[in-house]
């Protein structure tokens, strides 16, 4: 019986490194353009780049998607329609977050409407550095992204199934623009019992 | 049949960006169209407040991505306005260059993109290839792709290299080459003329009121450029003649102010920056980039209100800088032309369209969301 | 200047005319440089001057014919900020009215379209106040949302 | 029926649908090759939809909206495999039967209806736009189609596609309706009608992306949408091979033992042709309003049509 099962156990392993070949040359990504990184995703679509080279193409609707693009920061408001994209799109799927805004807030930092940091919201399987990434940075996204899918490390969709709840409060938190000022005083508690 | 409600954007590709519109559809027409941008609001002019003079350069440029430059000039131009400074001849001539580059590549992409939304995807393929060989030239003069900071307050950031020129020639040459391609596959095709003409036409007797500027107002018949209203840069020293609407060329005129004009326009506008360039390649003198300008960290703008406008690719670009004399601004509240055009203008036009028209009249409009909401 | 000669008073500043005008001039005057070929209505800006307690709102008009930049000038009251809407001489003009009442509290009486424009479900005060301090703001919303924590192993 | 004659007719069901496909799949992929490089660009490998085909089979979730979602691709894809069987390739056709021109007709209707009750109970307004937009465009272009049908059937005097096809077949090419002036501009109408049967510029309206996010497909994803490219592989197959068997002698050019090799390559050669000259249309063309393709197909096509009727009617009459 337990050999049954390993049995059955090896062959889903080969059936799902299988997909994952297969799903790893043919990613579709969202046509959403979130952020100032969008700029660059013309170029890496047409005929200088073309990123088709790799079986990347972009799709209309996210049902038909699996990577998410994140180009760049992103307002409350657009978060919003991040996550009904994300939600609204099939497992296997990958979220790529473009430029240093999605990483810490970039040049925003101190701007009322951007989120700093994306992966409170949703899982992140792949940063892209700079401001804004040049088409060569997001070709080699991808192929890193792809390296990762073979390898079986991309997997923020488990992520997110697994940590649903605590993703959902904190998107909660953002979408109300709850702020919280009690850390504030904590911390000047905590100084003052230093100081005694 | 009865009425259901359509949402264009901000995930469509019919879409001009990050943005929506919110329509009420009866069987094909549009019965009402709403507006609905704050998607890309960052906060600008928040920041601006809070940040020195010399930091906001590389804030501005990013209120426009598809041509950054126009919003370094006209903010270079406001501060420049509160400062009485005049700057030097070569920079005037270096960001004339720059500014009409960037137009170019502005305009292959709004074409582009014009091209993909009534569904000829060969067009943008071409364009973009083409718009990429002008972002080589701004990387080997600014070191940027996309966002330069290289128009300053005072001049240029830095002079543009002896071998320079040649690369612009060539890359000129080559796009004039290329516009007899883009004809052939959308100017001049029959099935382009029968979805573009008499759509989405603007009135023309309302097109100023309503606040249309740049190209959709010369589709109208107003002769209005800002470069020839109010000179910035070298304009006044280079002879070039507006395009507007009855004169198109070598394409026949049909309607005033409809989504076929407003294409013809722009794709007229790019021979028209291209004689630009190589007149100001040939006029740029020698001498100083930037005048000598003050530590950055301590300087002070004096007091006043400054307003500097620029024609863009999408229209007028305009900047009113507040001073108190201090080492910040106190208000920087930016003009974009997509502000009229993408609320108003389009939500009138997309009033009785088709909806198999929405998206090219978006896109003939050249609507760009981030400087709607900054 | 043609606008500063229209409306009597008013001065030159940096090439461009800078009318100061109270409220209730205000709707008469956009009148009267729209019939005189200010017809661009070119924008309307809002400065918040906090110690002076008031609210400056610049009405930008350019005329075509003459190549005029006119800026028109009104101080309104800060804690009771209410102004008369003008978008009925200028359709755009609803617009940045839909702008600054959301963006400084302005109330605009007349325009109906005071709806939510670039913020959705905003709560607090209006954010380009000068006394709505953003970075104090970002800190405690936007830092004190935790990451999520979790196995290393379970995605990156 | 004994058991070993269901068993063949089983395999050959089987190997016609796996010929269909991977017909289909190879042409779409060295479509986008070709189109690639008309953009100027290199273009992705020619089994790429191979890969994509079985990445969206292997997806995890799929997202279902009630059973007539579920029965409506299975709808499409048997209503085109049966129009496959009824069509001669290269020569041999599975079934027959008397007036199956007609029934061929009808039964390339029916896909486009199992699309129709998915997109309707997706529930997505885009896929209600698309569908009706789909259903106007199937009304618009079988016109000229069924025009020009009728002159073949006039010219030779039969309902069966098989009789069609061996008349043409007697002489070789010479034997092709397509040398025949008035079937010329016939098959130059039945061509626009191809286009619009595969849907591709300037008559790609239902599925346009910049208009309606690709209409009726909006919903589908994952194995749906995966099921969706192998009925686009199939139906891609039938209908070109429905114009070949109707104007280019279904590709039957040998007579003989093993003549049904030579006709099979020349059948798969006529098709990728036809398929080409479709994508190097679309390729060069914007896509047309609704109104205006059913503008076009009913004034011009079918005139052309029309034409070709009267002058096919003239000559048998003589």
């Amino acid at each position: 019986m337990g050999l049954h099962n390993g049995d059955k156990m090896m062959r889903y392993e080969e059936w799902s490194k299988l997909a994952r070949k297969a799903s790893k040359r043919s990613l579709w990504m969202v046509h959403f353009c979130t952020g100032c990184g969008a700029i660059e995703m013309p170029p890496v679509m047409t005929s200088r780049y073309d990123m088709e080279r790799f079986g990347i193409a972009s799709m209309a609707t996210p049902r038909q998607a699996d990577v998410l693009l994140i180009t760049g920061y992103l307002t409350v408001k657009t978060l919003r329609r991040v996550i009904q994209v994300y939600e609204q799109m099939q497992s296997p799927k990958y979220v790529i977050a473009f430029g240093s805004c999605t990483i810490n807030g970039g040049m925003y930092w101190d701007s009322y409407n951007t989120i700093k940091h994306l992966e409170k919201y949703i899982p992140v399987d792949l940063y892209i550095a700079g401001c804004m990434p040049r088409p060569e940075g997001i070709i080699n996204a991808f192929l890193e992204l792809m390296k990762l899918i073979d390898e079986g490390k991309a997997r923020g969709w488990e992520r997110y199934q697994k940590y649903y709840d605590k993703y959902k409060e904190n998107q909660r938190r953002v979408f109300n623009f709850e702020v919280k000022e009690e850390k504030e005083e904590k911390e000047q508690k905590r100084e003052k019992n230093e100081e005694h | 049949m009865k009425e259901y409600e359509l949402f264009i954007g901000p995930q469509h590709p019919g879409i001009t960006g990050n943005m929506m519109y919110h329509l009420w559809v009866d069987g094909d027409t549009v019965t009402k169209a709403e507006c609905n941008v704050g998607y890309l609001h960052r906060g600008f002019e928040k920041l601006m407040e809070s940040r020195l003079w010399m930091q906001n350069i590389p804030l501005v440029c990013r209120i426009c991505v598809p041509e950054p430059d126009v919003n370094e000039a006209a903010y270079s131009m406001a501060v420049e306005q509160l400062m009485d400074w005049e700057i030097p001849d070569r920079a005037k001539y270096i960001r004339t260059i720059v500014l009409e580059l960037a137009r170019i590549a502005a305009y292959l992409m709004a074409i582009g993109s014009y091209a993909g939304s009534i569904g000829i995807y060969t067009l943008p393929q071409w364009s973009m290839g083409d718009r990429d060989y002008i972002l080589d030239i701004f990387e080997q003069l600014t070191g940027a792709r996309v966002y330069h900071i290289y128009i300053w307050p005072g001049g240029v950031r830095w002079d543009m290299p002896a071998e320079l020129p040649r690369l612009i020639e060539k890359t000129l040459n080559y796009i004039e080459e290329r516009l007899k391609l883009y004809d052939d596959v959308l100017f001049e095709n029959r099935v382009f003329f029968d979805r573009a003409v008499g759509v989405g036409k603007i009135p023309c007797n309302k097109a100023i009121e309503w606040g249309v500027t740049g190209p959709n107002l010369r589709a109208c018949g107003y002769g209005y450029d800002v470069r020839k209203l109010e000179p910035y840069a070298a304009y006044d020293e280079i002879d070039f003649d507006i395009v507007s609407y009855p004169d198109l060329g070598k394409f026949d005129a049909h309607e005033a102010g409809d989504v076929y004009t407003r294409m013809i326009i722009r794709r007229l506008e790019i021979e028209q920056s291209i004689a630009i360039i190589r007149q100001a390649l040939k006029k740029m003198p020698e001498g100083e980039h930037i005048l000598k300008h003050p530590n950055w960290l301590r300087w002070k703008v004096p007091e006043g209100y400054a307003f500097a406008r620029v024609e863009s690719s999408k229209g007028e670009f305009g900047y009113f800088v507040v001073s108190d004399g201090g080492l910040k601004p106190v208000r920087v509240h930016v003009r974009g032309p997509s502000y009229t055009h993408g609320i108003n203008v389009a939500e009138k036009l997309l009033q009785g369209a088709n909806i198999a028209d929405v998206s090219q009249i978006l896109f003939s409009l050249d609507i760009c969301p981030p400087d709607i909401e900054r | 200047m043609k606008s500063i000669e229209l409306l009597g008073k008013g001065e030159e500043m940096h090439g461009r005319a800078y009318i100061k005008l109270s409220a209730d001039e205000i709707e008469e005057s956009i009148k009267k440089l729209k019939e005189n070929g200010f017809n661009h209505f070119v924008m309307l800006s809002c400065v918040d001057w906090l110690d002076k307690g008031k609210f400056e709102l610049v009405y930008h008009m350019w005329n075509y014919e003459e190549k005029e930049h006119a800026m028109l000038s009104v101080d309104i009251d800060r804690n009771n900020a209410v102004m008369k809407s003008m978008s009925h001489l200028f359709p755009q003009i609803e617009t940045y009215e839909r702008e600054i009442h959301e963006m400084y509290g302005i109330k605009f009486e007349g325009n109906n379209r005071l709806t939510p424009f670039l913020l959705e479900n905003w709560p607090h005060d209006p954010p380009m106040r000068k006394d709505f301090d953003s970075k104090k703001f970002v800190k405690q919303m936007y830092e004190s949302i935790p990451f999520i924590e979790g196995d290393e192993n379970e995605g990156i | 029926m004994d058991m070993i004659g269901i068993a063949i007719k089983i395999t050959i069901l089987a190997a016609y649908a796996i010929i269909g496909t991977c017909t289909g799949l190879l042409f779409m992929g060295v479509g986008r090759k070709i189109v690639a490089r008309v953009h100027n660009r290199v273009g992705p490998p020619f089994y790429q939809n191979f890969i994509d085909v079985a990445k969206l089979l292997s997806k995890k979730t799929n997202i279902s909206h009630g059973w007539i979602f579920d029965l409506a691709l299975l709808f499409s894809i048997s209503g085109i495999l049966l129009t496959l069987l009824f069509l001669p390739i290269g020569g041999v056709q599975l079934l027959s039967m008397d007036g199956d021109a007609f029934l061929v007709l009808y039964l390339l209707a029916i896909p486009s209806l199992g699309f129709a009750l998915g997109a309707g109970a997706s529930g997505n307004p885009n896929a209600g736009v698309g569908v009706m937009r789909a259903l106007v465009m199937m009304l618009s272009y079988e016109l000229p189609f069924v025009i020009t049908l009728i002159a073949l059937m006039i010219y030779y005097d039969t309902t069966s596609l098989a009789t069609i096809v061996r008349m043409q077949s007697i002489n070789g090419i010479k034997s092709w309706a397509i040398t025949m002036p008035p079937f010329m501009i016939a098959a130059f109408a039945a061509d626009m009608a191809l286009q619009g049967m595969l849907m591709e510029q300037p008559f790609d309206i239902p599925v346009a992306p910049h208009e309606i996010a690709s209409g009726p497909m909006v919903e589908f994803g994952g194995k749906y949408l995966g099921s969706l490219m192998l009925y686009k592989a199939i139906a891609l197959v039938a209908e070109t091979t429905l114009f070949v068997d109707l104007f280019l002698g279904g590709g039957v050019v040998a007579h003989g033992n093993f003549a049904f090799i030579i006709n099979f390559i020349v059948w798969l050669a006529l098709i990728f042709l036809l398929f080409v000259l479709s994508i190097l249309i679309a390729a060069s063309f914007p896509r047309f309003r609704i109104e205006q393709a059913f503008g076009f197909y009913w004034k011009y096509e079918a005139i052309i049509a029309a034409i070709s009727l009267i002058w096919v009617y003239i000559m048998v009459i003589k």
